[in-house]
Formats: C-alpha cells, structure tokens, sequence
C-alpha cells in the first residue's frame, strides 16, 4: 500500500473513530502540480487526501486559526518535519497543547514520500536531533547565502535593496508563517508607529528587517514565506542566515521540542560577546 | 487592406514617440519579476509574456504614492501637493485584461468626486493593447464575458500577424489615433492574416453566479465559511488585482513636517474594517472573501454596471494557497444549477 | 565650500551605568565630540531592535547601543538579553548590508567616564571616516520625494 | 475654482485648515473642539454644502484623520463643533491639541437628515452615550426653528452620570418647557445626587411610550442599543420608515473610493451616514 493509501486509511479511522475532530491535509488544487490545504471532518473526506511530492506547505499555521483547539478536541494534521518543528514551537510558546494535536508525519526526498514513525509532536525526538547534527536543507540554498555573505556591505545593501523594492507589503509571507500568530503585528502598530506602513523601499526594508528579526531562532524553514511571496523575494536566505546565527551562536536549533526555550527569551552567562567594545 | 505595424519596425516608433515626448512603457522582465516598466529601446520589451506578474494599475494607482507634504509652524500649515508629473506615457503591450480594469475602476474613482492621482495619469496614458495568442489555466477573461481581444480600456488594439511579422492596427480613440499619427509613416498598408486569438475555456457562468449573490439568503450561507477556510489574511490577491482600489492614507514624518501618502490597502486584513474600539464589522476571514467577491460581482455592478473583475486570473495565479475567484465561482455556479 | 561632514550619532544607553558614566565624563571635563545624541533607557534590555531601525530612519549615520556590564545589570539580567538580541540582531544588519562600524555595542560603567568619552571619540572619527550614511539616506531622500510615475 | 461636486477642491484628499477656538471637556475622554475656517473660501463652500447629519474627517498632519459627525447644526454654521473619545491616534492627538492650534478637515460629506420632510410632525430623539453629538446637530437644528415642527421628546442615556456629554445643554433643555427630556443611566452608573431614570434606553423608552402617531425618532448609539432599541420602537408602534439613525464606519476617504465603509450595496460615507431604519434593515446584517 503507498503511503497516500496508508495515511488516507489512517485519516478516516481517526475521523470515524471519532478521536479527531478535524484532519488538516492536503487536497488536489487548481492545476495537477498544486496541492491545496483539505479540511477533511469525515471518513469520506479522508479519501480525497494526497500525500506525494508537491504537498509542500506547512499547514501548521491553520492550527493556531482562533478558536479552532479551544474547544480541547484533537485536530489531526498532515505534518513534515519542518511542520513538526513548528508544532514543538508553538507548544513551546505556549499558543497550542501538543496533546491536541494527532501527527501524520510524512518527509519527502528528491521526489519520493515516505512516512514517519508517531504520531505526537513529542515523538519526533530523535528526527529533531538527527534534523539538528545533519544540517543540510538545501546546499544550493546555503551557496546563495555564501555568495550574499562574500559581497561588500555596499553590495549586499544594494542586492537587498533591490529584492525589497518589489515587495508590495501584502503580507503574505508573514500571514503564512504559522510562527506570525500576533494578533496585532508590530507593522500594525501606529503608537508609535515603529516602521512605515507604506511600500516604498525604505517601509519594504524595515519590514522585512523586522520580520526576519521576529523570526530568528524560530524560523523552521519550511520555505512557506518564500513561495508565497508573489513578487519573488529571496526571503528563504535570510532566514537561513539567521538559522545559521542562532545555531553557531547558541547551539539553537528551532523546534527540536515542546520544552524547548525560545532562543532570544533566554541566555547563558557565557554567551558570546566578541563584538562589545 | 488595413494597417499593419512591422515588429523590427518598433525600435523606430519608440524613437519618434520619445521625440514626441512620450514615455514608452511596456512589458518587462527584470529581477524575477514582470512588470510594466518604461523601456528606452524595443529590445527591453517582452512582449512574449503572457501576462505580467504586476498589473497596470501600478501606472495609474501605485503602491505607495505622496500625495501632499505639510510643514507645521506656530500660525501656519503649508502643503505642498506633490501631483503626478506631466508626461504623456504610451503603454505599449498592454493584455485586454488589464486594459478592461482601467476602465472598470474609473466610474469609481470619478465617482462625483474625482481622484486627480487617477484621472491625471489616466488622461496623460494611451494604452496600445495587443490582442492574446496564448493563455495559461489561470486566464479567465471570457468567463467575464470579456475577450483576448476586447477593446474596453484602450487606445488602440493591435492583433498580431499569423506569421508573427508584427500586428494589425485597429484604432479606437481619437488619443490612440493621435499616438498613432507620430508613427503613421512607419505603419504599412496591406493584406494580412491575424493570428489566432488564445483560446480561453469559459470557467464559469457569470450569471448564475450574480443571482446567487444577490439573494440574501446566500449571504450568510455555510458555503463562505467552507470556501474561505485555508484563506490566509493576506493582500496578494487584492494587491496584484488589476481592479482592487482600496486605499489608506499614511503620515509619515514628525511633528512639524512630512507626507501624507496614499497606500494600497486590501479588504482580506483583518484591520482594514476595524474600529478604534475594537469592534469589526468584518471580524472573519470568511466575512472578508464573501465582502470581496461580493464587492465585485454584486454590489459593483449593482452601482456601475460592470464586473469589478477583468479576468486576468492573478487572484487565482499568485494565491499562496491555491484560492481565488475562479474556484469560488465555479463552486457557486455548482451551488446554483 | 560645502561644510565638512559631522556624523549624527545616537546612542541607547542605560541610566544606571553608560548614562552616569557619561556623567561622570561630564563632571571630570573629559572632552568628546558633539556629535553624539544620547536617548537614556531604563536597562538595555529595554532597548528594541526597532530603535536602531528608527534611529536610521530618521537619518542617523551611527548607532551606539551602550549598558552594564554583564553581572551588574540593575534588573540582574536584562543585559543578558540584550546581548543575545544584539548578536542575532547584528547578524542581520550585517547580511543585510548595513555596515557593523556603524552600529556598536559596548559596555561602560558608571565608573568609566574615560571609556566612554574614548569610545565616543573614537566611534565618531570612525564614522566620520566612512562618511554618510548614503545608501540608506537615498532610501530615505525617495520617501520625501515627489512622485515620478 | 468652485466646483460644486468637487467640494470646491481640485484635489478631494486635501484638507481644509481650521483653528481650534475653544475646547470643552464633556466626559472622561471626551471632548468638544470648536473649529473656525482658516481660509474664507472654504468656510464659504462649507456654509454652502453643509446640512445637519453630515461628517467630516479632522486630522492632525503627522497623526492622520479620523471621522465624526459635524455636532454643531446647519442654522450655526460660523464654525464647527466636533465630539470625540479619545481612543486612537489621531482623537489622542486631537485631543492634547490647544486653544489656537491647527487641524484639518475635509468635508462636509455624506447625506442629511431630511429635516424639511420633518416640519409639521413630533420628534423623538433617542441617543446613547458618545452617540449624542450627532443627534445634537438635528436637535440644535430642529430648535432654532422650534415653531415649525411639533411636540419634542428627547431620550438620552450614558453608562454613568460622568459618561453623559453635553451636560450643560441638557441642562438647558432641561429648562426648556417645548422639549420633554428623559434622561438615564445604566443600572449601577447612577451617582448619589441623580434625580433622573436609571434603566437602560430601551426599557426607558417604552416607559416613556412617546406615541408614534406622527412622529419621528431620530436614534444614534453604539450597534447593540441600536438594536434594541429598534424592537422598542416596533413596540411602541413606529414605523420603519419613521426612524432614522446614522451609521458609522471606519473610513479613510469619505468620498466613496477607499473602500472599507462598504456595507452590501452602500458606501456609509457618500448614501449615508444617515438611513431610515427601513434602509438599514435591508442591509446584510453580517456585515454591520
């Protein structure tokens, strides 16, 4: 049995069992390439399920949707490692109850799925550590943020500059970061009014300054962001940047558990401070 | 016999729209993104992209645009208006589509009341639109009752040539016709082929859909909430809607000078309605979908009898999960056979 | 002939040690350059990313972010946080191209008035070096400008 | 140039500049500014365009603009009284402003309260708390030409005696004999001294049963007091088509383009903010 049929079969028992109220997955989309969130509340709904190579989104933002776990029932969920990771953050911060929250975790490889062992965020402990010492999302990937890093400050500002002057300040990456859960984002906030609202080049680059800054330390990069930028901003780099940062810097790897804390809400007396005069 | 524009002619149009003082703005790729951009030369023209990733409202409505600064003194306020600048612009390359939502959102913006941002830009732009030979799965413009090919919105259409020489000139304005008259020399007469126009299934029956919308038990229908579920709250459906005007008005500076500028802003955030004491009449994210399909389909061509809606499908295109007008239409035209 | 270039240059220290070493560089008529402007918090912890971002908004070419020592933070250990805000913080700046030499950090006691009056002068010949500011004040110059679409 | 559609301004998004004469503090948080036009010619297009139950946008540059009813009534146009509680930005800003200090308005826009449609009838006039501003400008209105219109009830209620605005007209009124004012307080806001009712507006109403007959009532409050208050007056035999109220939204423009007043077909800021009962109730009520 493929792995869709496995996790299709284990959705509907879940669903008629009646032990989930809800599994969130992933259906068929507007064209044969997309896949698009499924809200599936019976068994029959579960047969519309797929799980293959182009389910990409992480759909652990859904979760946090108000009112959707305040009633302590269990909400069933499509979940790859990076979704788990975001899953243990959110627990972490305090904004959901693992216990609420049924994995179908599933992982993707050059084009192949294949499914993985538990279903509570809590028993993912060990992919999280194996996440953490072969830390190897993408090379091509680091390779751009290298390429970024060996330019000049004048040259970085400037390649920067020119990705933000797209931005059109929909929001859409932050709205589909499942850790952008504020119900009021710093943007929003006009008293005072930190950075500007409007998108011109100036308002772009301290957004996206400000966003990334929110992120660091908990961004799982799950690439949500980036793909959901419609004007095709590299913003996967930054993040990994600072994934980098916080890793080197802390030893922080986001997510690795539901006790975990958050990276800039705590310290070490020996943190390192090479750079204070 | 009718008139033709040759393709390897087009780098001398633009040299003698320049030197008529036009600024050429047309199709272009550059940094990952298409957008209508002023070129200086034909070359820096795509005019193969089916659709570019911006639209043209970006010519007539920006992003971000000042409107007014201030100075503040003791006694005294003085603004300066910052106006758009006076030059005649040509669009070159321009989709139907596109063209269409121009003229859709000016009843709007003349509304008794005229925005001088948009009707200054509007009436210094002659738009040359040139007809689709191809569409994606995303394009919708005959479900809109519009076409590859209509007219709404330009100065001037142009259909390319079946041998892919160039296009043939239909003129529609008298401000196209005056554009046109700069390049008359350049332009051929004789027979021609024209290509065959992008063939654009019909998604959806439009009329169906406006019944349905219009009566009010539909309003509070469980369908919105169903639709509207993996709806995230963002704006690049409003945003990189050829149609969408909504706006917000920002200061920016300090006490005593700055701006006032006017920004996009978009009905799917949560803060676009909300009160000062916190009360929003749209609190939901399936209270915004339905405002914002209701808004084009019912309530906007209740007032101006026309779709606030040209079919170019970007909602659909650029949705970063996968929703958009096009499933939602489909599914009420389902609801109501 | 144009006037030679004098940076502007905020500093965010905490009252209870950068703030009183000041003073006490003050008190001690220790020289150091005009071109600091000093906005005192109550520990540096309370010092957000978003002033930096605010100070280079409003045009500023250098950012000093000064506090206690770590140990002897009034609040035990809002320097410890601080700290570990500023190295991601700084990791950013940095790979977004804003030039580390000009946002520093430092760590100045109320017993250190000559510190802080070197660190001053020092951090404004630096930035007197560099100059302006120019790539983000031309962000800022297309904000006021008129449109030109 | 005067272009009647246009406000007499070329450009619809740029203010007029007006003075702040006097200021009045009604409760806590709120306050009254009385403006004066710093330009003549916009003082006159205003004299010309304003009628009772229009809106203005007033702002302060740097802060924004924000929407309220003109307070003061079409038969004292010399200035213009707005009323506002402190809550954001802009009303925070507005509200530190002083005696002299500058701000902006762009208006008057909206409709009017057909007052000519009302000669001849009696009139009722309920309001809530903050919401007493703009029923204020009908009543002032309504006053200044008392002989032409009938019997005058006026309901007004606030969560506590502090929280009612306009205390020393509703002293006035109180000492009028052609208005009967019935005044309230929300159960527990009452102060030792309070001579009046204590209830809510709508129980208070039916209390006071103004009878319908020839009547209209004129009702202003926050959403829920609107709500019940309408089944009172269904009770007491009011048509809807009887009963106006104003609708508020937020609005950036005022002038039918920013989009975000949209309630079903209708822009609050160009049909509104005035409508009958009747109107509202056609309204997609999810939306309101």
């Amino acid at each position: 049995m493929s792995i869709q049929e496995q996790y299709r079969k284990k959705a509907a028992e879940l669903l008629s069992s009646g032990e989930v109220k809800l599994v969130i997955g992933y259906g068929s989309g507007s064209t044969p390439d997309r896949r698009r969130a499924l809200f599936a509340r019976t068994a029959d709904d579960a047969a519309l399920f797929h799980v293959d190579a182009a389910c990409d989104a992480n759909l652990s933002g859904y979760l946090v949707n108000e009112g959707l776990l305040s009633d302590k029932k269990k909400i069933g969920i499509f979940l790859k490692p990076e979704g788990i990771r975001s899953v243990n953050i959110l627990a972490a911060e305090s904004q959901l109850d693992p216990d609420q929250i049924v994995i179908l975790g599933f992982t993707e490889e050059n084009g192949t799925v294949s499914g993985l062992q538990g279903t509570q965020a809590s028993d993912f402990t060990s992919l999280m550590t194996a996440l953490k010492e072969n830390r190897t999302t993408s090379e091509k990937e680091q390779a751009l943020v290298d390429k970024i890093e060996a330019m000049t400050p004048q040259e970085r500002f400037a390649f920067w500059q020119a990705e933000f002057e797209k931005c059109i300040k929909c929001y859409a990456c932050r709205q589909v970061c499942p850790m952008c859960y504020c119900k009021r984002c710093i943007v929003d906030n006009n008293q005072p009014q930190w950075v500007h609202t409007s998108s011109h080049t100036l308002g772009n680059f301290e957004w996206n300054l400000v966003r990334a800054f929110h992120l660091s330390g908990r961004c799982v990069e799950c690439g949500g962001c980036d793909r959901a930028c419609p004007v095709n901003i590299p913003l996967r780099l930054i993040n990994r940047r600072m994934a980098n940062e916080v890793l080197d810097a802390f030893d922080h790897f986001s997510g690795m558990n539901q006790n975990q804390e958050p990276v800039l809400a705590s310290f070490k007396k020996d943190d390192p401070e090479t750079f204070i005069l | 016999m009718t008139k033709i524009l040759l393709r390897d002619k087009l780098d001398d149009c633009l040299t003698r729209w320049h030197a008529a003082g036009f600024d050429v703005v047309g199709p272009v790729r550059k940094n990952n993104i298409s957008q209508y951009a002023t070129v200086k030369k034909a070359g820096e023209l795509d005019l193969g992209i089916i659709l570019p990733d911006r639209t043209l409202k970006d010519l007539f409505f920006p992003q971000t645009e000042p409107m007014f600064s201030y100075r503040i003194s003791k006694q005294k306020i003085d603004t300066e208006e910052y106006l758009p600048p006076g030059r005649q612009r040509i669009i070159f390359g321009a989709r139907a589509c596109d063209a269409s939502a121009m003229a859709i959102d000016d009843p709007l913006f003349g509304w008794d009341y005229q925005d001088t941002y948009w009707f200054k830009r509007r009436n210094e732009t002659v738009i040359v639109t040139i007809a689709c030979t191809a569409a994606d799965e995303f394009c919708m413009c005959t479900s809109l009752k519009l076409a590859p090919d209509s007219t709404q919105g330009s100065d001037i259409l142009l259909r390319p040539l079946g041998d892919n020489r160039g296009w043939q000139v239909e003129e529609l304005t008298d401000r196209g016709r005056e554009a046109f008259s700069r390049i008359e020399a350049l332009l051929e007469e004789s027979p021609a082929q024209t290509a065959a126009l992008a063939d654009v299934p019909i998604k959806f029956d439009l009329d169906l859909c406006r019944e349905w919308l219009q009566n009010p038990e539909n309003f509070e229908s469980h369908f919105w909430k169903e639709i509207s579920m993996r709806c995230i709250g963002c704006g690049t459906c409003t945003f990189l809607c050829p149609t969408c005007h909504c706006f917000d008005f920002q200061d920016e500076g300090d006490t005593y000078t700055g701006i006032r500028r006017k920004n996009w802003d978009s009905c799917s955030f949560a803060l676009f309605t909300m009160h000062t004491s916190g009360r929003n009449p749209r609190s939901t994210q399936s209270a915004r979908w339905r405002q914002r399909i209701m808004h084009k389909f019912n309530y906007f061509p209740g007032k101006f009898n026309l779709n606030s809606c040209s079919g170019c499908g970007r909602c659909t295109r650029e949705c970063p999960v996968d929703m958009g007008i096009i499933e939602t239409l489909q599914e009420i035209t389902k609801l109501s056979q | 002939m144009s006037k030679p270039f004098e940076p502007k240059i905020v500093a965010f220290v905490c009252t209870y040690c950068t703030y009183a070493g000041a003073d006490l560089a003050g008190t001690s008529r220790l020289k150091y350059p005009p071109n600091i402007r000093m906005v005192r918090l109550p520990c540096t912890g309370r010092i957000s990313p978003m002033f930096i971002l605010k100070a280079l908004q409003k045009g500023a070419d250098g950012v000093l972010v000064s506090g206690c020592h770590p140990g002897d933070c009034h609040f035990t250990h809002g320097n410890y946080h601080a700290r570990r805000r500023w190295t991601v913080f700084r990791a950013l700046l940095n790979f977004t191209g804003i030039p580390l030499e000009r946002i520093r950090f430092s760590w100045i006691s109320a017993a250190e008035g000559v510190k802080f009056a070197e660190l001053i002068s020092s951090l404004t010949e630096d930035i007197r070096k560099l100059g302006p500011f120019e790539q983000y004040k031309a962000m800022i110059h297309e904000t006021e400008a008129p449109v030109s679409l | 140039m005067t272009d009647n559609t246009q406000n007499g301004r070329q450009n619809i998004y740029k203010p007029a500049i007006m003075k702040i004469v006097a200021k009045r503090d009604e409760a806590p948080g709120v306050k009254t500014l009385r403006l004066e036009f710093q330009n003549p010619a916009d003082h006159e297009q205003f004299k010309q365009r304003y009628r009772t139950g229009m809106f203005g946008l007033y702002g302060i540059y740097g802060e924004g603009e924000s929407t309220f009813c003109v307070a003061s009534p079409e038969t004292r146009n010399e200035y213009i009284e707005c009323t506002f509680r402190q809550s954001g930005r802009v009303t925070a800003a507005l509200a530190s402003a002083e005696i002299g200090d500058l701000v902006t308005y762009r208006g008057p826009y909206g409709n009017r309260f057909p007052i000519e449609d009302f000669y001849g009838k009696n009139l009722l006039f309920i309001a809530g708390g903050i919401a007493l501003p703009p029923t204020r400008s009908v009543i002032w209105s309504c006053l200044d030409q008392r002989d032409k219109f009938g019997k005058i009830t006026i309901v007004y209620g606030a969560r506590t005696v502090a929280d009612l605005v306009y205390k020393h007209e509703l002293e006035e009124w109180q000492n009028r004999s052609d208005i009967e004012l019935v005044l309230t307080v929300d159960p527990g806001g009452e102060s030792p001294d309070w001579q009046h009712r204590i209830g809510f507006v709508p129980s208070i109403l039916e209390q006071a049963a103004p009878s319908a007959e020839n009547c209209i009532a004129v009702l202003c409050g926050p959403p829920i007091m609107i709500k019940f208050t309408l089944i009172s007056l269904g009770k007491l035999g009011f048509n809807e088509e009887n009963v106006y109220t104003t609708l508020e939204n937020r609005m950036k423009c005022g002038v039918g383009k920013c989009g975000r007043c949209n309630v079903g077909s209708v822009y609050i800021c160009k049909e509104g903010p005035v409508f009958t009962a009747a109107e509202v109730s056609r309204m997609p009520a999810g939306d309101l």
